[in-house]
């Protein structure tokens, strides 16, 4: 791999960080307070900042396409950040064609979601303060994306948890939401110790943090047999910070609750880019995770038991975004399925699919909101196809997409997750069902939400009806945007078997990856068994399709489940307590850790440590006012104490003779 | 060794235990007296005539006026007998005096017994005395040749005497 | 400039200033402040002159001055800077002008000349203590430094403040005076093997203590060990590691603003400093043997500190505490005898100076507008003071240690470092990490987010000009050293470089 | 059994009963009469070491010792007509007002 | 054979005559005094000049005197050697101090002219103490000394206080001088010589001697060790501290202690520091329990009182344990007697500063200046206090001042001698009195000022004494080289 020195990603770095800088610190100067600043200025100029990082993006990303080399890259060495005793790291941003994709997917979809907010957040006080964060959110997942080394990655890691806490505590003045954001930093940060550990680990095996040369030294044998023992442990501590920022099990809590930010918010943040986060991570890290199979199973595992397990929570749900976010959950899960499998381009895939149909429902499931001056109760809303038909449109078409009804993207990339699941080496049969069950899953809560917001009659309020409307095209230009890519996206990856149909078709993204995440496996697909494929293929369109329309029909007139089988509203509670995890948690985590702070700082630093202090000083004093008894102030009882005296040096003297 | 001195000896530690366990002051100051002279007599047995004459005049005669004067003054005839009010510590006092003593003893004995002989004796035996002229001439050479430094030294002592008592007993502040 | 007698002139450009404050009539007393902040800034001034002059690329102390003192004792007035010094002095260069303009007077003066003329001491005392290259002349700053806090905490204190500042003052003999007893055991040595006693830090270096570890009791009784533990012991309080901690919340709590800023600021560091500069070097055996039970103190100290911050609602306990847990990654650090960890501790002193110090400022500033410190009478602040929100939240960021912030660049290096060789003890330091993240944003959350608890916030004033430039200064070393730590530090690496390099090497660990 | 060995016994006991009296007697006259045997009975072993010992140091001290123990017998009545004036007593156990 | 021959006739060379000088100049003085009292107005302001000069004078003699040899008068009866002429100017400039310190505080305490005699005899007794090594001629020096601080304790004739005091002080210091005399006959009667020089010539030569040394040598060393307000000997020291006049007590402070303490190492230097002589280790034994036994009494006691007269004196105590632990050192190290020196010199200094100080605060037979009358006096004479406060952190031993470098010097000699464990004792126990000095401290500047805080009495020549002893403090706190320097010369 050749690497083009080129200031490029520097640029596209730098970019949304001046947006922040005139939004956080010049406007406000000008305007004399962040209230005042208005708030198309401030939109404006964010949108303008992180659009030009995308015009910049397609630059480097053309770039890319047009060198003949098998691995191009980009790099930028800004300056030396830590260098000292052997620890040696620079600041450098590396665009390669895994991390150009990303930068693509975050500048695009972001620069759609800033238009978006600049209507939506119009009437919010603050919109400076908004888009100064969204701006050093785009800021920091760039570094993440960009960033040629792990502390980078880690910082940019870090970056993008803060923002999310300080987005989602966006309306801080409502303690649930400073909550919801103070849980999702938190969370975070348990699983950036895993990853802070992962990366000490590495560099104790390895001597080195960056990228490239963790890629060179573990193509070398004698290096990978050094290393194997600790190869697990390092996979899986690296794991555990995926699992934080993607919110997989068991540190997925914090991902619903972060719905409390504002909509946009949701749909950037926690649906197309920084959730992605940890996908990116074990794309990116591949070449390490290859030389653990047992890691890889894990990660396996965990993805599937998530998908399945949100995806379930899921339907029980009435917030629509809780379902969104739910179903996000349960999506992240089946990406790591995909790279647990080993199917990492896949993955990226599904990554890529999953932030176009995401994006735009989360946005669309805004409009709904703002239409319904912003009500977010699914069983307060129905009927709402005729009054905001681009919404309903685009929306269609993002559950579509979701579902994996065919020919949107969603459809190819799951399809080709399921696939692998059975066709790979490192494939494992019973994650396929596991695999197949959350796809009708999410079909079925897909079609639920669409019936359940735009079908049926119309439950609204009165006075929330009155105040109806379809939003303007502001907001409705990025919808139409995302649901153009979450329709058509999918055609960059059309397997084999199809390809053929449509006139030899490539598989673009796994040409466009190969050099960077070296796809081992997917040459079976369509050339050995085209059987297996096509089946599968035809099987999960079907359950998606069937189940989509299952969904939609079922909750024409009934909110839930249990409506409709009795039998089932037992365990539909536990469904609609999402199985008591945060209880769960609250009870084995939070509530000791406040008893035993209570305890440290209350009885052991109080009585215990500082009372010895204090106790040896009472006891000096103690002493001191005993002794002074012997001063009794008669001569003669001063007299007998010299006596005293005579008489002890007599006795060492007469000690001398004996 | 001759007989008076024992006596003397015997008489003064008498006197001395009487001093002590005397209720009226006037009476231990009697027995004081007596002690001083005792030893006054002492000392001219042994032929240290000059000390013996030092001993009558200052002791006797001046201090122990003082004495008593200080006791007409202050009519302090009245009885002392507070310090047998805490047995314990009367008993425990006499003890360690006791005990003192017993260390004495042993240390004169052990003294008498081996060491008498360590140092180099001095050159003043009696016929060396008798021949510069007896025991006053001796001393008064002595005092104003070669201690002419504490004889006048001791004028201070003297001095600083005479001046505390003024300032002390004076009556009338200025 | 002839810059041979530089270092003096840092050390006594404040008492100079001193004894022109005691001079001045009581009518000027208003004007104190201002004098104070002018000498901050020449002395900044002096140290910038400094730094630039500094060498980075040799390891030898420079700009030595030696001025014969007590020679019939062996005692001389060597002043000295090198790498390990240099951010050291940097820092109680810059904090200076900070802490004068952050703690401004809002209300009367209280006995203004007496104030400022303490203030003027504690800073010749601090400079003295970093630049002192002898080990009497360092005892006798280190001794010095205890006086005007002493005075400050006694006097402008809270209402505990007699127990506080006594408490301070007598934990800090104990440790100090057994100290004196190694030292003239130090000297001893050394007029054994020298022929006359010296006091030099370089000769001093090159003694030789018998050192016996193969029994724990041996080890222990060995004389190095004993010297060791000694100079440890005066070290720890003043870090303060767990469980001589204690004095620290209290003296914290009831200083004024001013006073814990320097305390946090500066004073902590002298400890660490001296581990540093004399407990480790001096008797590397010794301090290896015991490194394990230093870093096991340590991380319990961590863990400890920030369940005790946890649980604090006095909001300048609670950050006294995070103190107390941020030190003990500088005592992990520095036992790990691992250079990159070693060089973390010198970058995480600077950096828990300036968190730490722009923290008990907000305090400070909240306690100035409302009068209380209690977390639960605040609330929803940030609506209506903004601008003491944003520095509050920077702080916070710099002090759960957020990459980008200057707290990242020193714990990260701590943690790696020490990680390479006691990777068992990091998985608890690292959990450190997140209880720090937890309290912090407690604090912030209680203190800024929330509704308003209170109706008297409503027009509360905001940052005045002077807090701003203070709290700017402070940010501006946030990202400053966030994002360009060879800027700052680079002139110390040669130093590090050696110092880890000779250490190691007398450990016995290569 | 010499002379001076019995001279010896005799001061020895003078000092203890000396001691005694200081120690015992209530009576702060009785404790300066004490303090005056004290003295006397030092006078006595030192004459008579020095005469056993042929010399006449002993002797000469004596002199100044006794010029002492005047001095310091006036001395000590005045600070006890000092005593008397301000306590009305020359009781020891009377004047303990500084103690603790 | 003639007798002229065995007592020949004495005739003093100038030299020697030079080295009296001072002594006659002290007691003529003393005498004028006595006579520019009988002025009944300017009585005493006659009689401070007159000894303010003569003391002037007689330093500036005895500094001359420096540069004469050593002098051994009347067969080693007077030792004019450096050391000791250093010692006896040190104690004439606390005189010097202690006659400034009086002026003023004698009127107000009804005390009468023939104080600044007193004081004058009273110097001249120390400085033969100090010179002398004959045992008997140091008791002569000794009782001049005493009666004349006895009668100094006792002379606020209008308190009862003082009156106590003085009977306290005398009866001991009686009983004390008595046990020196017998003690002295007895080592007499053992060794046969009064000079202290022969006497460790025959230990050597006679490596066991007799019991009765060893009894006579314990009662001397009782006797010196009550001088110096030793524990279990130091019954005596708070009461008189607290009973005599505030002046008298700085003076007793300084002077007799620093006297007393020298005399005391002359004798255990040559009679208990001798090689080879078996027994003489269980006095050393004696010596270190008697430290420890000052250093932790004095300090525990001092934390419980709350008056600083007795609370100083406690802490006197300690520091007498801290004077034994350095004479401790002494045989075992050498430059011990220097650092002795030092911290004797320092610390008198700072403790007749301190009374200098207090002696402005107290009414008119007044007992003494409870902690709570002191409330907010540092922050009400902004001065007084600082210099208080400088001579508690000196006496504390805290940098800055002279008392850390005495302590410095001490440790460290005791520490080269090797005698760590009782070093860590002293050093424990300082802690201790940190706190109580910190006490006063605190009270003067950090509490508010009550009803009943004391009032200042002007008192010019008190604030003369503190502020130079204060500068001193300082002075010798920061560059005590010359001095340091100066000793270590002298004790060579």
């Amino acid at each position: 791999m050749e690497t083009i020195n080129s200031v490029l990603p520097l640029l596209i770095l730098i970019s949304p960080l001046i947006g922040f800088f005139i939004n956080a610190v010049i406007l406000p100067l000008g305007y004399r307070g962040f209230a005042k600043t208005p708030a198309n200025l401030a939109g404006g100029v964010a949108t303008f900042f992180i659009g030009a990082s995308f015009v910049m993006a397609i630059m480097a990303f053309t770039q890319l396409s047009g060198s003949q080399a098998a691995a191009p890259s980009l790099l930028s060495h800004c300056f030396e950040w830590f260098n000292f005793g052997g620890l040696n790291i620079p600041f450098d941003l590396r665009i390669d064609k895994l991390s150009g994709l990303l930068v693509l997917i975050i500048t695009g979809i972001g620069t759609l979601i800033h238009l978006y907010s600049i209507s939506y957040m119009h009437d919010e006080e603050c919109v400076g303060r908004y888009f100064s964060y969204l701006n050093l959110f785009c800021f920091n997942m760039l570094l993440l994306v960009l960033g040629d080394n792990l502390p980078l990655l880690f910082f940019g890691w870090e970056g993008v948890g803060l923002c999310s806490y300080l987005l989602i505590g966006f309306w801080y003045t409502d303690t649930e939401k400073a909550n919801a954001g103070k849980k999702a930093f938190i969370v975070n940060r348990i699983g950036d110790l895993g990853f802070l550990i992962g990366m000490f680990m590495l560099f104790r095996e390895l001597g080195t943090l960056t990228l490239p040369e963790i890629n060179t030294l573990l193509a070398d044998p004698n290096v990978v047999a050094r290393i194997a023992p600790s190869i697990t442990m390092i996979c899986l501590s690296l794991f555990v910070g995926a699992t934080g920022k993607s919110a997989q099990m068991p540190l997925f809590v914090w991902l619903p609750d972060a719905m409390s930010g504002p909509t946009p918010v949701s749909a950037l943040i926690h649906a197309a880019t920084m959730v992605t986060a940890g996908v990116y991570m074990i794309a990116r890290l591949n070449i390490l995770f290859e030389l653990s199979p047992v890691a890889l199973s894990v990660i396996a595992h965990v993805g599937a038991l998530t998908a399945i397990f949100a995806g379930s929570i899921a339907v029980a749900q009435t917030d629509i975004k809780k379902v969104l976010a739910y179903s996000t959950v349960s999506q992240l899960g089946f990406m790591f399925l995909a790279c647990g499998v080993g199917a990492y381009q896949t993955a990226v895939f599904h990554l890529m699919t999953h932030a176009f149909f995401k994006a735009l429902l989360f946005l669309g499931s805004g409009s709904v909101i703002h239409a319904c001056s912003g009500e977010q109760d699914m069983t307060k809303m129905g009927g709402l196809k005729k009054y905001l038909p681009h919404t309903h449109i685009t929306m269609l078409v993002g559950s579509l997409a979701i579902s994996g009804v065919p020919f949107f993207s969603g459809f190819f990339s799951k399809d080709e997750i399921l696939y692998s699941t059975i066709a790979l080496p490192g494939g494992i049969s019973y994650l396929f069902i596991v695999g197949v069950i959350t796809a009708c899953l999410t079909a079925f809560y897909t079609g639920r939400m669409m019936s359940l917001t735009f079908y049926g009659n119309e439950r609204m309020s009165h006075d929330v009806k009155h105040h109806l409307h379809e939003s303007p095209g502001l907001m409705t230009g990025p919808l139409y945007a995302l649901a153009g890519l979450a329709a058509f996206g999918g055609f960059l990856g059309v397997p084999h078997l199809l390809g053929d149909f449509l006139g030899h078709m490539p598989h673009y993204l796994s040409t466009w990856l190969d050099p960077v995440v070296p796809s081992k496996h997917l040459p079976l697909v369509g050339v050995k068994i085209p059987l297996h494929e096509g089946l599968v293929m035809a099987g999960s369109s079907i359950i998606a399709v069937g189940s989509y329309l299952l969904g939609v029909k079922l909750f024409k007139k009934v909110f839930f489940v249990k409506d409709l089988f009795a039998g089932f509203s037992s365990f539909h509670k536990v469904l609609e307590h999402k199985y008591y995890v945060d209880e769960f948690y609250d009870l084995i985590i939070v509530r000791p850790l406040r008893k035993i702070s209570a305890f440290a700082g209350g009885v052991i630093d109080k009585y215990v440590v500082d009372g010895a202090v204090n106790g040896i000083g009472r006891g000096v004093r103690k002493v001191g006012s005993g002794l002074r008894m012997a001063q009794t102030g008669d001569v003669q009882s001063y007299g007998l104490m010299m006596l005293g005296g005579v008489i002890a040096i007599m006795i060492f003297i007469f000690k001398v003779l004996n | 060794m001759s007989v008076a001195i024992v006596i003397l000896c015997v008489l003064s530690a008498m006197l001395a235990i009487t001093m002590l366990f005397a209720r009226n002051p006037v009476t231990s100051a009697m027995c004081l007296l007596g002690v001083l002279i005792m030893t006054a007599g002492i000392y001219g047995l042994i032929g240290e005539h000059l000390v013996a004459t030092i001993q009558l005049v200052v002791y006797a005669g001046a201090i122990m006026v003082l004495f008593v004067f200080s006791i007409m003054l202050l009519n302090l005839n009245n009885e002392d007998t507070d310090y047998l009010k805490h047995p314990g510590v009367f008993y425990s006092a006499i003890l360690l005096g006791l005990v003192v003593f017993g260390f004495l003893m042993y240390g004169l004995n052990e003294h008498f017994m081996n060491h008498r002989m360590d140092y180099q004796h001095g050159q003043f035996t009696p016929d060396l005395i008798r021949e510069l002229g007896g025991n006053s001439k001796v001393l008064a050479h002595a005092l104003f040749s070669k201690f002419y430094v504490s004889f006048e030294v001791i004028s201070l002592a003297l001095l600083i005497a005479v001046v505390g008592a003024v300032v002390l007993a004076k009556r009338k502040f200025d | 400039m002839d810059t041979s007698s530089l270092l003096s002139w840092i050390i006594f450009t404040p008492l100079i200033f001193a004894a022109i404050i005691l001079t001045l009539p009581k009518q000027l007393e208003n004007k104190f402040r201002t004098i104070a902040l002018v000498q901050t800034f020449i002395s900044a001034g002096l140290a910038t002159y400094l730094y630039l002059n500094f060498d980075g690329a040799s390891a030898a102390p420079q700009f030595v001055q030696l001025v014969s003192w007590l020679p019939e004792w062996g005692i001389n007035y060597i002043v000295a800077i090198d790498g390990l010094s240099l951010p050291l002095v940097m820092l109680t260069a810059y904090v200076g002008p900070v802490a004068i303009l952050g703690t401004w007077p809002h209300g009367d003066l209280r006995k203004e000349k007496f104030f400022v003329t303490l203030l003027m001491g504690l800073q010749t005392g601090m400079y003295g203590t970093f630049l002192a290259n002898d080990l009497f002349l360092f005892y006798f700053f280190w001794e010095v430094v205890l006086i005007p806090m002493f005075f400050l905490i006694g006097i402008w204190g809270g209402k505990e403040r007699i127990y506080a500042t006594v408490k301070f003052f007598i934990y800090t003999m104990v440790g100090s005076l057994l100290m004196l007893v190694a030292i003239f055991w130090l000297l001893k040595t050394s007029a054994a093997d020298f022929g006359a006693p010296t006091a030099d830090f370089i000769s001093l270096g090159r003694l030789q203590f018998a050192f016996d570890g193969t029994s724990f009791t041996s080890a222990l009784t060995s004389p190095q060990s004993l010297l060791f533990l000694a100079f440890a012991l005066a070290f720890v309080i003043k870090v303060p590691m767990v469980p001589f901690h204690t004095w620290l919340p209290d003296a914290h709590v009831q200083a004024p603003t001013i006073g814990s800023f320097y305390l946090a600021a500066v004073l902590l560091k002298l400890g660490t400093y001296g581990l540093m500069r004399i407990a480790i070097p001096l008797f590397p055996q010794a301090a290896y043997y015991f490194s394990d039970g230093f870093i096991v103190m340590g991380v319990i100290g961590i863990i400890y500190g920030a369940f005790c911050a946890l649980s604090q609602t006095d909001f300048k306990k609670l950050v006294a505490y995070s103190s107390v847990s941020h030190m003990g990654f500088i005592v992990v650090g520095l036992f790990s005898f691992q250079k990159i960890a070693l060089a973390g501790s010198l970058y995480q002193m600077i950096n828990h100076g300036i968190s730490a110090g722009g923290l008990f400022l907000i305090v400070g500033f909240l306690y100035e507008r409302l009068h209380t410190r209690n977390l639960e009478e605040f609330g929803g602040l940030s609506k209506v003071v903004p601008v003491m929100a944003i520095a509050f939240m920077i702080m916070t960021l710099s002090s759960v240690a957020l990459p980008g912030s200057n707290g990242f660049v020193g714990e990260f290096p701590i943690l790696l470092g020490a990680f390479q060789v006691h990777p068992g003890y990091v998985l608890f330091a690292g959990s450190g990490v997140i209880l720090g993240a937890i309290y912090a944003l407690k604090a912030y959350q209680m203190v800024m987010l929330g509704p308003k608890t209170r109706t008297d916030l409503d027009h509360l004033p905001d940052l005045n000009t002077k807090e701003v430039l203070a709290m700017g200064v402070l940010i501006v070393f946030v990202f400053g050293i966030g994002f360009f730590p060879k800027t700052f530090f680079g002139k110390s690496d040669a130093t590090l470089d050696a110092y880890g390099s000779t250490l190691i090497q007398k450990a016995g660990l290569q | 059994m010499t002379n001076d060995i019995l001279l010896q016994i005799l001061a020895a006991f003078l000092f203890t009963i000396g001691m005694l009296v200081v120690l015992l007697r209530r009576d702060t006259i009785m404790i300066l009469m004490g303090i005056e045997l004290l003295l006397n009975a030092a006078n006595l072993s030192l004459v008579a070491f020095s005469k056993s010992a042929g010399m006449i140091e002993g002797q000469i001290q004596v002199f100044f010792i006794i010029t002492i123990a005047a001095a310091e017998s006036a001395i000590g009545l005045s600070i006890l007509v000092n005593l008397y004036r301000n306590f009305g007593s020359i009781k020891t156990q009377d004047a303990t007002s500084l103690k603790g | 054979m003639r007798i002229l021959e065995v007592f020949p006739a004495i005739a003093l060379d100038e030299s020697e005559l030079y080295s009296l000088l001072p002594l006659i100049l002290l007691s003529f003085g003393a005498v004028a005094c006595l006579l520019a009292g009988c002025d009944k107005t300017r009585g005493r302001t006659w009689a401070f000049a007159i000894s303010l000069g003569t003391l002037f004078f007689s330093i500036i003699l005895g500094a001359y005197a420096l540069l004469n040899p050593e002098i051994k008068l009347l067969g080693e009866t007077l030792v004019f050697t450096s050391v000791t002429k250093t010692v006896s100017l040190m104690v004439m400039s606390f005189s010097f101090l202690a006659v400034i310190l009086t002026y003023g505080q004698d009127k107000k305490e009804g005390l009468l002219s023939e104080i600044y005699a007193l004081i004058l005899f009273s110097t001249a007794g120390m400085i033969l103490m100090m010179c002398t090594s004959h045992l008997l001629f140091m008791f002569i020096a000794l009782e001049i000394m005493s009666l004349a601080i006895y009668v100094m304790v006792a002379m606020r004739r209008s308190s009862s206080f003082s009156a106590e005091a003085g009977l306290k002080y005398f009866i001991l210091g009686g009983l004390a001088s008595a046990l020196l005399l017998y003690g002295t006959s007895l080592i007499f009667g053992a060794t046969g010589s009064f000079q202290l020089e022969n006497i460790s010539e025959f230990l050597r030569s006679h490596p066991n001697p007799s019991f009765i040394f060893y009894i006579g040598l314990g009662l001397v060393i009782t006797a010196m060790l009550f001088k110096v307000g030793a524990v279990p000997f130091h019954g005596w020291v708070p009461d008189v501290y607290q009973g005599a006049a505030t002046n008298v007590t700085g003076f007793m402070g300084a002077a007799v202690k620093f006297t007393a303490f020298m005399a005391f190492s002359r004798i255990v230097q040559h009679l208990v520091f001798v090689e080879g002589v078996q027994g003489l280790k269980w006095f050393e034994n004696y010596i270190w329990l008697v430290a420890a036994a000052s250093m932790i009494y004095g300090n525990f006691v001092a934390i419980s009182q709350t008056e600083i007269k007795r609370m100083l004196a406690f802490s006197t105590i300690a520091h007498t344990g801290y004077l034994l632990l350095g004479l401790y050192a002494m045989n075992l190290g050498d430059q011990s007697a220097g650092s002795v020196i030092l911290y004797l010199f320092f610390y008198a200094l700072s403790n007749l500063g301190a009374f200098a100080v207090i002696s402005q605060f107290e009414e008119k037979n007044q007992k003494d200046l409870t902690l709570d009358q002191m409330a907010g006096l540092g922050l009400r004479h902004p001065v007084l206090g600082a210099c208080l406060t400088l001579f508690l952190l000196s006496m504390a031993g805290i940098p800055l001042t002279s008392g850390f470098i005495g302590k410095y010097g001490l440790f460290n000699s005791v520490v080269n001698a090797g005698e760590v464990p009782l070093v860590v004792i002293a050093v424990l126990t300082s802690v201790v009195s940190v706190y109580y000095y910190l006490r006063v401290i605190v009270y003067m500047f950090m509490k508010e000022s009550t009803a009943e805080t004391a009032s200042y009495q002007a008192l010019r020549g008190a604030g003369v004494a503190a502020f130079i002893s204060a500068a001193a403090t300082l002075q010798f706190g920061l560059f005590p080289r010359a001095i340091i320097h100066f000793v270590k010369l002298i004790s060579k």
